[in-house]
This record gives structure tokens, C-alpha cells and sequence, in this order.
């Protein structure tokens, strides 16, 4: 079962990454670009689970490592 | 008295520690493996600097998994000193012993600098043996370093005077100019600055000492809270 | 001699390819070998010249020095934040590999003009980024460096990564594959196919699916290699270990022709056994791999378990993959079936075959010859020209660079990057030595004999003024292409200058690194002889700075 | 318009950040993950412009900054 889990910085945290790229990108011409953020993308493999418990993993998984509820938030995929 | 460094895989700064504490301070001092079960008695332990596990996903975030750190955790709750400098700090505020979180430092790039420090409290088993307003000059070194929490965490935290140290040139992006904080219990101290790394007049600088001999202190109970 | 005079019979395309790859210039250096007769390289202080994976100078109370430089280039061009970590990851293993606690990083690197182009920025930010971020991790401090721009580096930046450790005498290991029936085994990260895809590899043999998915970039694990490092380490306290050589530039191929040689003996291995990261891998693919992070180790045979528990300890895993035999050849297998069967010292540099190039005195050379310094027209405006100096970014601070190397950790930095040369104390002793890496390019273009001498000189008097005595130097020799013989001239007359510098300071040559071809269609990079120089201070609190100390302290110049 | 980015390192680099943390995702009980990748996931805010200028720049964005093409691929979505 293929998975795919994104994490992304809460709203009220400063990302100085993702301002550091807007600027950039507004320097090179986009200065329609407003806002840019950075977040995690994590593909995953989890052998032969069902739907269910790939969703329950990835939960546990979320709250426990891949996400630093502090400040981040995180959504998840489960794709087959 | 009796100091436990842990050594993480990854950790860099544990053998500075011991140094520092066994070679200038006099210290009593151990390292602890990070898959230690059954861990011995210690007055306090240190989360040393470096790149625990790589420091991959995020720094400090696969450490509090490893064996030992539920009894660490243990020692915390019954209010024994607990320090985490640098890589350790991170590894606390990911616990969930320190609030907030450190963030890629403002302008993205690692930084290794001596940097100067503002004691903010003096009340604590950490500081005692400052004065209130005191700068101290500190190495830094760290990519991440840069301080955030949410807002009525850090009203409680000022409230509770768990701020400690404050950059006098905020290197890093770190709310109010953090660089060092503990608990509301003040027994779980997390700082970005190295004091290790300042306790030696060969290397330049002995104003690290302040920090252990403040512990030192406590310890002997020379000092009581509040 | 041909490779059918060495097998009797026409390789098979794995043969070929192994052939090929030790053969190239990067592994054999058949193009430098001949001159490196020049160099002295021996002394009552050295317990290891070059040859080994780096060399040993004493420094007294039972210690020594292993030291070595090694270019990262053509990576760095492509990637620069991985080329420059991955240069970094491979020096400190070849350091470890000798049994040596790495100590310090230091760093040289050439760029283009920044001022005019945006790569050229990029590339300087990625390769700085990528050393900070491998030393850095892995917890070794990079203590000091040089910078410098110049147009003829343009196409061709250089890279160039330092490492120095410390080693008890009775601690020296070498890559040695000796005693018939120790076992060959291979710790570390799984082999993947990076790596593969130079100039020499034959891609015949390769499936379209292999051909996708081979990559000449790779990605450097620095918390791989600090677990590597500390187990490694560990292990040659047990004394179980025979022999270790870290996988680098050819891969296990090199690894085992060059453990084998050294060892007077014979090795087979079987690629099955090679832990991999990919499936389906071809046994080329594992022979020719350059996967980074990952070591060879030759152990007494029936101490494998003792072996596999420490590495177990560090969280990696220690497999079997051959064993030594004693006919002299290195026999690879693929399960049962033989794959390659070759005469182990065939492969190496001393079979490689060697060019005597042809060379010829350029004509820039005899055109700067003709300078005057009495035809320069005098500034109107020294103000003026010093501001344009001290805007050159030749000549401005270096700060924001060795501000993101983590210079500090270990605590053992007396002379921190910002004076002339790092000095490290050595625990336990009253000891100290004194680092630096020098090459003033442009001299050595323009005479590259004088400019190679002043390169070690200069590193000389930044040793000196810190307080210590010269004690060997490492080089890093990045050139043009030998086969224009003007290139060949230059590389010849540096190592000439070398050697005579060296000689006249008694500070032998005990390691070092060639990369030819630096150049694009239009024009070769300026010589680049790096000097990388380690000092002994007998005293650790006799050091000196470079700082002005007190108001009302007497300066002097001391020289012609 | 916004717009989500997702760069991902291509399949023949190595991923030492992704194998580390499966392996920790081993040890802390998820022995059935078998393979971690971790990529970027970049959330933008472009201001008003249409589709069709949106992906134009956005492919532009990729190939000059938000990727580094020799180890990474990258593919994107127009959220509208
Ligand atoms: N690439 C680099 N990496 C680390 N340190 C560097 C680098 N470049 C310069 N430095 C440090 O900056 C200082 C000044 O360097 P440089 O301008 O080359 O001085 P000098 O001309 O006196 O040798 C030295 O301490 C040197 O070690």
C-alpha cells in the first residue's frame, strides 16, 4: 500500500524559507508570486495492509514522528 | 554528585561536555548509551550537542525515541536537572519537556559564531551564579536555532519567568531574542549556546563555567528556589 | 602491456569495464606517475608516504598525523552542494581508513568571476553549503581554507577537501588483504547505482531500465558516515582487523585490486552477496559502483560475529562477501558462476600503463618573462587603489564562509579560521599542531616552477607564524589536460618547484591527489597546486594569532 | 490563484534523510514500512492571473528555482 503524507507549517509560524524563495522568485520576474511556504512531502511504501490500517498507521505515524504538531499540521493519502 | 552525558548516534558535542565537566570543572561525569535500559542515578544529565540520527525530518525528532528516554523523561517529572544544549534543546522541545520549537535559523545558513548573552532570571538551578543583566559571551553553532511558540505559551513563559538568556544580537530569527529557556518546574534548562564549548582560557573564553557552576551549586544546595 | 597480455585471452565486458575504470587517469595516474619520482618523500619523521590511502608523519609522545587532500571538481560542477560533500564524506573516510580519529577539515576552492555571473555564485553558495553541511554533521570542525576567483575557472571550479587525524604508532592500519581464508567484508551504506557513468564506462552491457536509472550524482549520508567512522574505529581496537580501505573512486573494484596488491595475495568475492539498494543490479553495476559511505574489511577469520556485533552496536550491518586466497588474482562471482578473473596487480596504477608526455614551453610564458615591474604607471590615488583592493573579493573578508563551518566542536580549536593558520591542540599532550591550505594560482601560471615553490613557502610562514615547525605537506595538483604539452609543462615544472621547496624546508611530501582535464573548450584553468601543510608546536601556549593585540605594540617587518 | 509544487528527488538518488527515517519508523513499531521518500511540498499564492499564465510560470518557477532538475523532478497543480 503506497502512501503519500504532507506536512506544512501551521498558519501563525514564520517560514523564513518559503519567504526567502517568494523574494527570490520576485526578483527574477514573478512579482505576482505572494506568498510562498514549504512543507513536506513524504511518499511511502507500506507492504500489504489494509486501507484501514494504513490509515490508522499513518495517523499514529503523523502524530508521533512525522509531523511536529507544535508547529505543523499534516494531511495524508492513502493510495492503493 | 554525578553528571550523565547521553550519546545519541550522531551526537558530537558529548565528548566537549565531558571534557568540560570532568577536566575544568572537576566533575563526576558519565556518558550514557542512548539504548541504556535501567539507567543509573544521576543529580543531572545533559543532551549534548550534534546531529542525533542526522538530525532527517526535522532536528531533534527521531532522539526521543531511543530506549533510554522514558527513564530520562521519569527523571524529569520527579524534578531532577535535566539540560539540553544545542541538538539537545531541539530534542526536549520535541519531547514536549521544553514548548515551543526551533526553526531554520532566519537567514538559512548555519551559523559558528561567540556570540554575547543576556542572563534575563536568576532564580534557577542554571543562573545562580550570574547576575541579573549579566552578558556572557557564548559560542553558537547551529542551522537551526531560531525560536518559535505560540503566542499564549510565551506569555505564560514570560509570566513564569522561563526565559533565561537572551541574544543581545538575535543571530537567528528567535522570538523576543530567545536563546535559552526552562520548564515552569525550572528544572529542564534547553539553550542553543554552547557553555561547553567556553571553559577554558586556552580556548579564549571561560564564561560557560557560569552555567555549570550554577548547577553545581544547586546541587551542593547552595542555592534554593524560590 | 595490453589487458590480452595480461589474461591471455579477450576480457569479457565486466573485465573490460574494471579495466577501465582502475585505468583511468583518476585511479592509475598514468600521466603523473613518472614525475612523482621528483618529490621527496621520505624522512626520519615519516611513517607513511604516499601510496597508502593517506600518509603518516611523527609528531613525537607516541602520536602521528595522517593527512591528505583529495579534489572534488567535476562533481562540484555539476551538483556543488552534494559534488562538495561527497568530497568531504570521501576524505575522511580515507583518514579513518588508516585508523586515524579525523580531527580537522580544511578546504580549497577556486570559482570563476562572481562579480559577472550568477553560477558562478551559485555554485560558490552550494559547494560552501555542502562541506559546511557534511563536517558539520559528521562533528569534525573545518578549521581553515582558501578562496580565490579568477575568470580561468570560469568552466572548471575546484574543490578541493582536507582531512587531518591523529593515530597512536601502534594503531596504523593499512588497507591490506593478507592471510589466506580471512574473510572480505563489506560494512556500510547498500550499493545503489551512483556513481556510474564516467568517461571509461562501457555501456554496452547495460539494459535500458539500468541505463535510466543510473545516475552520476551522489548524495552524501554524513550520519551514516559518523556511524561508520565510530564503528570502524572500534573495530580496529579489537585487533580482529587485518585490513580496512574505504570504496571510492571505482568502487569495489579498486577496493579489492588494491587491498590485494598491497596484501601480496588474491581475493574472490561474490557481488551476490553485496547488500544493495536497488533490485536488479548488474554485476558491473556493483563492481563499478561508487555508492558513497560505505567500507571493505578484512578480518581474521573467525571473528566475523565480533565483528558484525560492533558494527551492529553503530546500527549497521557488517556482511561476508569473500575471502583472501593466495594465487595472486581477484576472482569475482556471481553466486557460483565466475564473473572476472584477473591478476589482482594488473588492474592496480603499477599496471596501468604509464605516459611519458611530450612537453613544450608556451608561449604565455615567454611573453610574461618580458614583464617590467618598472613599467607600471604609479597610482594617482593610492586611497583610491587600496578600496579597489579591498573590494576584490580575492582580498575581502572570508568570514561568511568559515562562519558556517562549525569550527569549534571538539574543543580542541586554539587558533580559530581568521588568522594564518588553525592550530588544534592534541589532548593529552602539551602538544599542538598548526594547519594550513595555500596556492597562489596566479603566480604559478605565470611561472608555475617560482609559483609552486612560493605555494609551499607561503604555507610555511602561515605555519611558522602561528607558532609551529613545519613538519609535511599533502597536494592537491589540479591541471588542464596532459596530453597538450604545454599542460604537461606546467604540471612537470610544478612538481619541480615542489620538490625543491619541500627539500630546502624538510617538509616531505607524504600524500596527495592529481585532477587533470580542467578545462572547457576555450581554455584551461590556471594551475592550482594546493599545498596543504601540517606543523608541530611543541608548546600549546605558544601559540600566536595574527590579531594586533595592544595599543602601543611595536610592528615590525621581518624579511627582504 | 494558488498553486501546489511538489518536488521530489528523482529515482535513481539516493535518499539517505527518507532511509533514516524508515528505519526509525522500523523501530518504533511500523515494521511493514518498507521504503521512505521525503520531498518538498511548496504552496503558492500567484495573485490573479489565469490558468494558462499560472502553469507557464509555474513550470519556469520549477526548472530555474524551485527544483534543482539534476537530482530532483517536480510536477504541480493549479488549485484555482
Ligand atoms: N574556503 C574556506 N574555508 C574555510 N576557511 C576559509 C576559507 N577561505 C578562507 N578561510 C579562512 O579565512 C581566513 C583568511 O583567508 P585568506 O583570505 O585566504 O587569508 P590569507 O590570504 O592570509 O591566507 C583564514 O583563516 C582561512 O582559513
Amino acid at each position: 500500500m503506497k502512501a503519500k503524507v504532507y506536512v506544512t507549517l501551521k498558519k501563525s509560524i514564520a517560514d523564513p524559507q518559503g519567504n526567502a524563495i517568494g523574494k527570490a522568485l520576485n526578483k527574477i520576474g514573478y512579482d505576482n508570486v505572494e506568498d510562498v511556504r514549504i512543507g513536506k512531502l513524504i511518499e511511502t511504501e507500506l507492504g500489504e495492509v489494509t486501507k484501514e490500517t494504513a490509515e490508522k498507521q499513518l495517523k499514529e505515524m503523523c502524530e508521533k514522528l512525522l509531523a511536529n504538531t507544535v508547529i505543523e499540521q499534516y494531511s495524508f493519502e492513502v493510495l492503493g | 554528585m554525578k553528571f550523565g552525558i547521553v550519546v545519541f548516534p550522531g551526537s558530537n558535542c558529548d565528548i566537549d561536555c565531558y571534557h568540560a565537566l570532568r577536566d575544568s570543572l572537576n566533575q563526576d561525569v558519565d556518558y550514557i548509551w542512548h539504548d541504556t535500559e535501567g539507567l543509573k542515578e544521576y543529580d543531572c544529565i545533559i543532551l549534548p550537542g550534534g546531529f542525533s540520527y542526522g538530525d532527517y525530518l526535522r532536528c531533534g525528532a527521531v532522539a526521543p525515541f531511543s530506549k533510554v528516554m522514558d527513564e530520562i523523561r521519569v527523571h524529569a517529572e520527579k524534578g531532577k536537572l535535566l539540560v539540553g544544549i544545542c541538538n539537545g534543546f531541539q530534542i526536549l522541545t520535541e519531547m514536549g519537556l521544553l514548548p515551543g520549537a526551533l526553526v531554520r535559523n532566519k537567514n538559512l545558513k548555519f551559523i559558528c559564531n561567540t556570540v554575547p548573552l543576556k542572563v534575563e532570571n536568576i532564580d534557577t538551578p542554571f543562573t545562580n551564579r550570574c547576575d541579573l543583566g549579566q552578558v556572557i559571551n557564548i559560542p553558537i553553532a547551529h542551522g537551526e536555532g531560531n525560536y518559535v511558540v505560540e503566542k499564549d505559551e510565551l506569555a505564560k513563559m514570560k509570566e513564569n519567568r522561563q526565559i533565561l538568556f537572551t541574544y543581545q544580537e538575535n543571530p537567528n530569527g528567535s522570538v523576543l531574542d530567545i536563546a535559552g529557556i526552562c520548564n515552569e518546574g525550572k528544572n529542564v534548562l534547553g539553550m542553543m549556546p554552547h557553555p561547553e564549548r567556553a571553559c577554558e582560557e586556552l580556548l579564549g573564553n571561560r564564561e560557560g563555567r557560569l552555567v555549570f557552576e550554577s548547577i553545581i551549586s544547586f546541587l551542593e544546595g547552595g542555592w534554593k528556589s524560590e | 602491456m595490453k589487458i590480452i597480455d595480461y589474461i591471455g585471452r579477450e576480457p569479457n565486458l565486466l573485465e573490460l569495464n574494471m579495466y577501465g575504470v582502475m585505468w583511468s587517469e583518476h585511479c592509475s595516474y598514468k600521466h603523473s606517475r613518472p614525475l612523482f619520482k621528483h618529490f621527496p618523500t621520505s624522512g626520519e619523521k615519516v611513517l607513511q608516504g604516499p601510496g597508502e590511502n593517506a600518509g603518516i608523519v611523527d609528531i613525537g609522545d607516541n602520536l602521528a598525523i595522517v593527512m591528505k587532500i583529495e579534489s572534488h571538481n567535476h562533481p562540484s560542477a555539476i551538483e556543488p552542494y552534494q559534488g562538495a560533500a561527497t568530497g568531504v564524506g570521501g576524505i575522511i573516510r580515507d583518514i579513518f581508513a588508516m585508523g586515524a580519529r579525523p580531527i580537522a577539515l580544511l578546504n580549497s576552492l577556486r570559482f570563476g568571476e562572481i562579480e559577472k555571473y550568477d553560477r558562478v555564485k551559485y555554485l560558490l553558495e552550494g559547494v560552501v553549503e555542502g562541506i559546511a553541511g557534511y563536517g558539520n554533521c559528521i562533528g569534525i570542525p573545518t578549521v581553515g581554507g582558501e578562496v580565490y576567483f579568477n575568470k580561468s575557472y570560469n568552466g572548471n571550479p575546484l574543490v578541493n577537501a582536507m582531512c587531518v587525524g591523529v593515530i597512536e604508532h601502534d594503531k596504523i592500519h593499512r588497507g591490506n588483504a593478507s592471510g589466506v581464508g580471512n574473510s572480505i567484508m563489506y560494512v556500510g551504506a547498500a550499493t545503489g547505482r551512483d556513481g556510474i557513468g564516467g568517461a571509461s564506462f562501457a555501456s554496452v552491457e547495460l539494459t535500458e531500465e539500468s541505463e535510466e536509472k543510473r545516475s552520476a550524482v551522489q548524495v552524501g549520508d554524513p550520519f551514516m558516515e559518523k556511524l561508520l567512522l565510530e564503528a570502524c574505529l572500534e573495530l580496529l581496537d579489537t585487533g580482529s582487523i587485518i585490513g580496512i580501505q574505504d570504496l571510492g573512486a571505482a568502487g569495489l573494484t579498486s577496493a579489492c585490486c588494491e587491498t590485494a596488491t598491497r596484501g601480496e595475495g588474491g581475493m574472490e568475492i561474490d557481488v551476490l552477496k553485496v547488500p544493495r539498494r536497488e533490485k536488479g543490479m548488474l554485476p558491473v553495476e556493483v563492481m563499478i559502483s561508487e555508492s558513497q559511505e560505505r567500507m571493505l574489511v578484512i578480518v581474521e577469520k573467525g571473528r566475523e560475529e565480533e565483528v558484525e556485533k560492533i558494527v551492529e552496536k553503530w546500527g549497521l550491518h557488517a556482511v561476508v562477501i569473500g575471502k583472501v586466497t593466495d594465487n595472486g588474482r581477484l576472482v569475482v562471482k556471481e553466486g557460483d558462476g565466475i564473473v572476472a578473473d584477473l591478476p589482482a596487480e594488473s588492474l592496480d596504477s603499477s599496471g596501468a600503463p604509464k605516459y611519458y608526455r611530450d612537453y613544450e614551453i608556451p608561449d604565455y610564458y615567454r611573453e610574461a618573462k618580458k614583464f617590467r615591474p618598472e613599467d607600471i604607471t604609479e597610482p594617482k590615488n593610492y586611497n583610491d587603489t587600496l578600496t579597489s583592493l579591498l573590494k576584490s573579493p580575492n582580498i575581502a573578508s572570508k568570514e561568511w564562509i568559515y562562519r558556517q563551518y562549525d569550527h569549534m566542536v571538539r574543543t580542541n580549536t586554539v587558533i580559530k579560521p581568521g588568522s594564518d593558520a588553525a592550530v588544534l591542540r592534541i589532548r593529552g599532550t602539551k602538544k599542538a599542531i598548526a594547519l594550513t591550505t595555500d596556492c597562489n594560482s596566479r603566480y604559478c601560471y605565470l611561472d608555475p616552477r617560482e609559483g609552486s615553490k612560493i605555494a609551499v613557502l607561503e604555507a610555511a610562514r602561515n605555519i611558522i607564524c602561528s607558532g609551529g615547525r613545519p613538519l609535511a605537506i599533502t597536494d592537491g595538483l589540479n591541471f588542464g589536460n596532459p596530453e597538450k604539452p604545454d599542460r604537461y609543462w606546467q604540471f612537470r615544472e610544478s612538481i619541480i618547484g615542489i620538490s625543491e621547496a619541500c627539500r630546502e624546508l624538510d617538509t616531505p611530501v607524504i600524500s596527495g591527489n592529481v585532477s587533470f582535464y580542467n578545462e572547457t573548450d576555450t581554455q584551461a584553468i590556471y594551475p592550482t597546486p594546493i599545498i596543504g601543510m601540517v606543523g608541530v608546536i611543541d608548546d600549546v601556549e605558544k601559540t600566536c594569532s595574527m590579531d594586533f593585540k595592544a595599543v602601543g605594540d611595536i610592528i615590525l617587518q621581518i624579511g627582504e
